[in-house]
């Protein structure tokens, strides 16, 4: 039965969000102030020199831990607590066990009720909860239909990818982006379009 | 993007901060430490026993915010993070254990979704090591409104005032309840109102957060470079000073004939010789709707990096916040009575 | 030029100067007093029975000099004219009459061809009328050789010093003599060089004086926005303080191990972020070289409008200029020991 | 016998001077501080609203005092306190006589003395001297030369012009430009190009 290495996808989140971050950037200084691509870039690189520090040993729950601990240590602005939180949360429901399917969508749904409740988003507000929600659900659904995991996670990514475009038209109520009112129309948001390539990274962590 | 294709003074863009805090320190130490591991500001003297410490922090490129209002009179700490991103909790807590005299520890945080999530993140650390740790929110632009549908109203100018006010408070001994006090007296009785002539180059993106043509301006604006509530064309300075003047006294609501604090800023782009055209222009404005300018801050104290734009803070007196002003202070931007 | 087609907070700009004096007079009406028919900005307890009294002045445009200047311990009068423009005799008159103490006046004089002609025929007025005017010229910029073939160097950062010590001389009861003395000892002891990174935009000229794409810079550069005196790629912090200290040492030739003032100034338009980035790597040049770093002063204080860019003044310490450098003053941009 | 109406040359030079202002200011930004067409055009504005306020007996030579000790008063700069001083020198030759060819001639000869002695100037050194040395000697030749007025005038302006166009490839010894080194080579020296439209104004203000 297929499960995720930690290790590999945050080596895999890491390596996409430095190749998107001019992009992300891009979002965040339309409807931000320009430091979304560079955040995350200093935090992932934080977490997998983290993670290569760390004993083998230890367990996937811990190490996810280690990686949100390491985001909240190296990012802060907005994206840290909220992705460090995440990261805790699921390392916390993962425990010892492997990061297999049922695993992931536990992990999946504890990150993101760390984030709503850290940040108090609901679905349209035009957040990364915007595709995080969805990509949680969609992880759900094909685990609880007996899916391979790769296939969850391949609907998870396509779910996030969707839930992005959709906060394309709406107008920001939490975040930065809220201070824009109207202006936020017509932007996609930079948290959500980063969520979509830490979920879509999942899916080349995959390892048994 | 390469150092050398901005028109900027830095080696490393990853590395300006860290390298700022080292000039900071050699130029300023007499007043203050840096610890360059942490990136933290610390006042030279701390931590003083039983006097109430106040910590402040925020993303870097609103120099002389806040590592520039280190020192006596005013905070006994900073955490400066990257450009225009908030510190971290990690940087919080050391800053608030090194200053702590026992009397409790004080946190200004500017109402932005990040500073505050990493604030609460950091009291918590703090209550953990049992520090007493009182935060006050400050949010006192009024460009936007406080609602459900926004993440609330900005924290700006009064950050400033309320830093030496309540600095004041604390040196002169005031426990951590009355200093805390101070501080959202500030944020109660203060309000603010900014426009940009022109965008800002944070050194890791390269290039202007936005654009702006000339005899343009961006309306109600924050301090991270985002661009505002609205644009316009750009009017005269009496418009522009006629315009703040509205927006801020029509949402603070002064007493009749009110003495106030009239904090005149350049967001970092706008010389000396402008400001003090608008600053005039204010000035006109606030006395012809009956209120007494009593006490005056005007130049440069809280920027965007080299953003053209000023902004206006207009805080309502009372005796005891003017006493608390004219307190000595002792910092590298601010420094009287010492 | 229309005002809202410059990114400029103005009305019209023929008369910038004279509503930014407005501004200036009702910030700081507790040190200061302007003359708005004259344009003279004038310390508020002028006249100074028995000191002898400093007066200065310029163009515009380098706020705070010179009316930032004005005050206790240091200048008493100041004559702001048009940007970037000498004034004229009649303001250096009617400011050496409201001064005078009847202990001499000293003319501060930085070396341009308008301005040494003007306060020359100032002088001579003033002789007519019985004030004993001794007048010192500031010549520390060291990009341009002092030969038959130039005008001459330029009066540039050491103004600034030249004026706070000799301010600090006259406050402490020195005659005449003594107080120009200092003045010249400061001129003969000092050193500078800048840089800029961008041109800056006089109100009346309404675009910028010349053209420098990003990723260049001038090299030797004066206050007046004109171009320097080469043009060179724009290295890192690094690079720049290491040319900004090899030739201003190399001209001073400083005793070694001597102790320094370094004064890092922004030309308006580069950040504190910058700017304390610079001055960090202008210390570590200087220490490498020996000489002891012993009094700074960092941030804007001998601007071009809004030109990104940076000088370094360094002057050669004794104990009497670092004493006289902590003397109280108390000017809009300057403050300490009051 | 035609002379030269001191009124009417102010008058002309102002409105000659504000045309000219802007080419000023850019010939002062190449090689200074972008400032000489403001300063003159406010200088000569307040020339002729001194002129206008003054006695219509006031004789020509206290009438060029009058315009020098405006423009000191009012110019600063550079050229300020030199045209300032030109014309003091001038009107004190001129006297109380009409300011016929030979008066002219020796009016420029004194008004460029005053000139050099203030700024110690010399021909070649790239500023208004350049103009104004061959202007003056050109008007000279002509006056002793028994030419009409107008056509010495001319004459004058031609030199001015010629003088004005040779200061193009030297470089500065004198004056803000003199900073910028060689860089100052292929520009037109802003004081001489104003030097050429004041002469040049001469034409324009004969009377008799
Ligand atoms: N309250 C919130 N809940 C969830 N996500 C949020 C919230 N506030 C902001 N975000 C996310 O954070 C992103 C911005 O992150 P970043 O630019 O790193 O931080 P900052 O806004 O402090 O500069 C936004 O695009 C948004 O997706
Ligand atoms: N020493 C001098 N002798 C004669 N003319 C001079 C001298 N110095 C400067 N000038 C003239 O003054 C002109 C510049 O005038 P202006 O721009 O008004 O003054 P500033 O140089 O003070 O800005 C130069 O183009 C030059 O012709
Ligand atoms: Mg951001
Ligand atoms: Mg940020
Ligand atoms: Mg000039
Ligand atoms: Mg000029």
């Amino acid at each position: 039965m297929s499960s995720v290495s930690v290790d590999a996808w945050m080596q895999e989140a890491s390596t996409v969000i430095t190749a998107n971050a001019e992009r992300l950037t891009e979002l965040d200084s339309a409807i931000g102030d320009g430091d979304h691509g560079t955040n995350l870039t200093r935090g992932f690189r934080a977490v997998i020199e983290a993670l290569a520090a760390a004993e083998d040993e230890l367990p996937p729950g811990r190490r996810l831990i280690l990686a949100g601990k390491t985001l909240v240590s190296k990012v802060g602005g907005a994206s840290g607590p909220l992705w460090g939180t995440a990261l805790r949360r699921a390392g916390r429901s993962v425990g010892d066990a492997a990061l297999d399917g049922p695993a992931l969508a536990d992990a999946l749904d504890a990150a993101l009720a760390g984030v709503v409740e850290l940040g108090s988003a609901e679905v349209g507000d035009k957040t990364m909860v915007d595709a995080l929600t969805p990509a949680t659900q969609a992880l759900r659904t094909a685990v609880e239909a007996g899916e391979p995991l790769a296939d969850a996670i391949t609907a998870a990514a396509d779910a996030a990818a969707e839930g992005a475009r959709s906060t394309v038209p709406l107008q920001a109520r939490k975040g930065r982006a809220s201070y824009l009112g109207e202006r936020s129309i017509g932007h996609e948001d930079p948290g959500a379009a980063s969520t979509v390539l830490i979920i879509t990274a999942l899916g080349r962590a995959l390892e048994g | 993007m390469a150092t050398s294709s901005m028109r900027k003074l830095l080696n490393d863009p990853e590395n300006v901060v860290r390298e700022s805090l080292a000039g900071l320190a050699v130029a300023h130490g007499d007043i203050l430490t840096v610890d360059l591991a942490t990136q933290i500001v610390v006042r030279a003297d701390a931590p003083r026993s039983g006097k109430v410490a106040l910590v402040s922090g925020g993303g870097a490129g609103h120099e002389p915010m806040h590592g520039g209002f280190v020192g006596r009179g005013m905070l006994d700490a900073a955490c400066p993070g990257a450009v225009f991103t908030s510190p971290v909790p990690d940087q919080m807590l050391a800053a608030t254990t090194a200053v702590d005299g026992g009397a409790g520890v004080v946190h200004i945080v500017k109402n932005y979704t990040g500073d505050v999530m990493n604030f609460k993140l950091a009291a918590e650390d703090a209550a953990d090591e049992g520090i007493e740790v009182e935060s006050v929110l400050i949010d006192d632009d009024v460009a936007v409104q406080d609602s459900l549908y926004t993440a609330g109203r900005r924290g700006v100018g009064a950050t400033v005032l309320a830093e030496k006010l309540a600095g004041a408070a604390a040196e002169r001994g005031d426990d951590v309840a009355a200093v805390a006090g101070i501080a959202r007296r500030v944020n109660e009785r203060a309000r603010s109102f900014g426009i940009a002539l022109s965008s800002c180059i944070p050194p890791s993106a390269g290039k202007p957060i936005f654009d702006l043509p000339a005899g343009e301006m961006e309306v109600g604006i924050g301090i991270h470079g985002e661009p505002g509530r609205r644009r316009e064309p750009l009017g005269t300075a009496r418009e522009v000073a006629a315009e703040l003047v509205e927006a801020v006294v029509s949402d603070l609501a002064p007493a009749d004939g009110a003495e106030v604090l009239v904090f005149t800023n350049s967001m970092g782009g706008t010389p000396l010789l402008e400001l003090y055209v608008l600053h005039g222009e204010i000035e006109r404005e606030l006395t012809e709707r009956g209120l007494r300018p009593a006490r005056r801050l005007v130049g440069p104290f809280i920027t965007s990096l080299e953003m053209a734009g000023a902004s206006l803070t207009v805080l309502e007196l009372d005796d005891e916040l003017a006493a608390l002003w004219d307190a000595p202070v002792h910092t590298a931007a601010l420094r009287w009575g010492v």
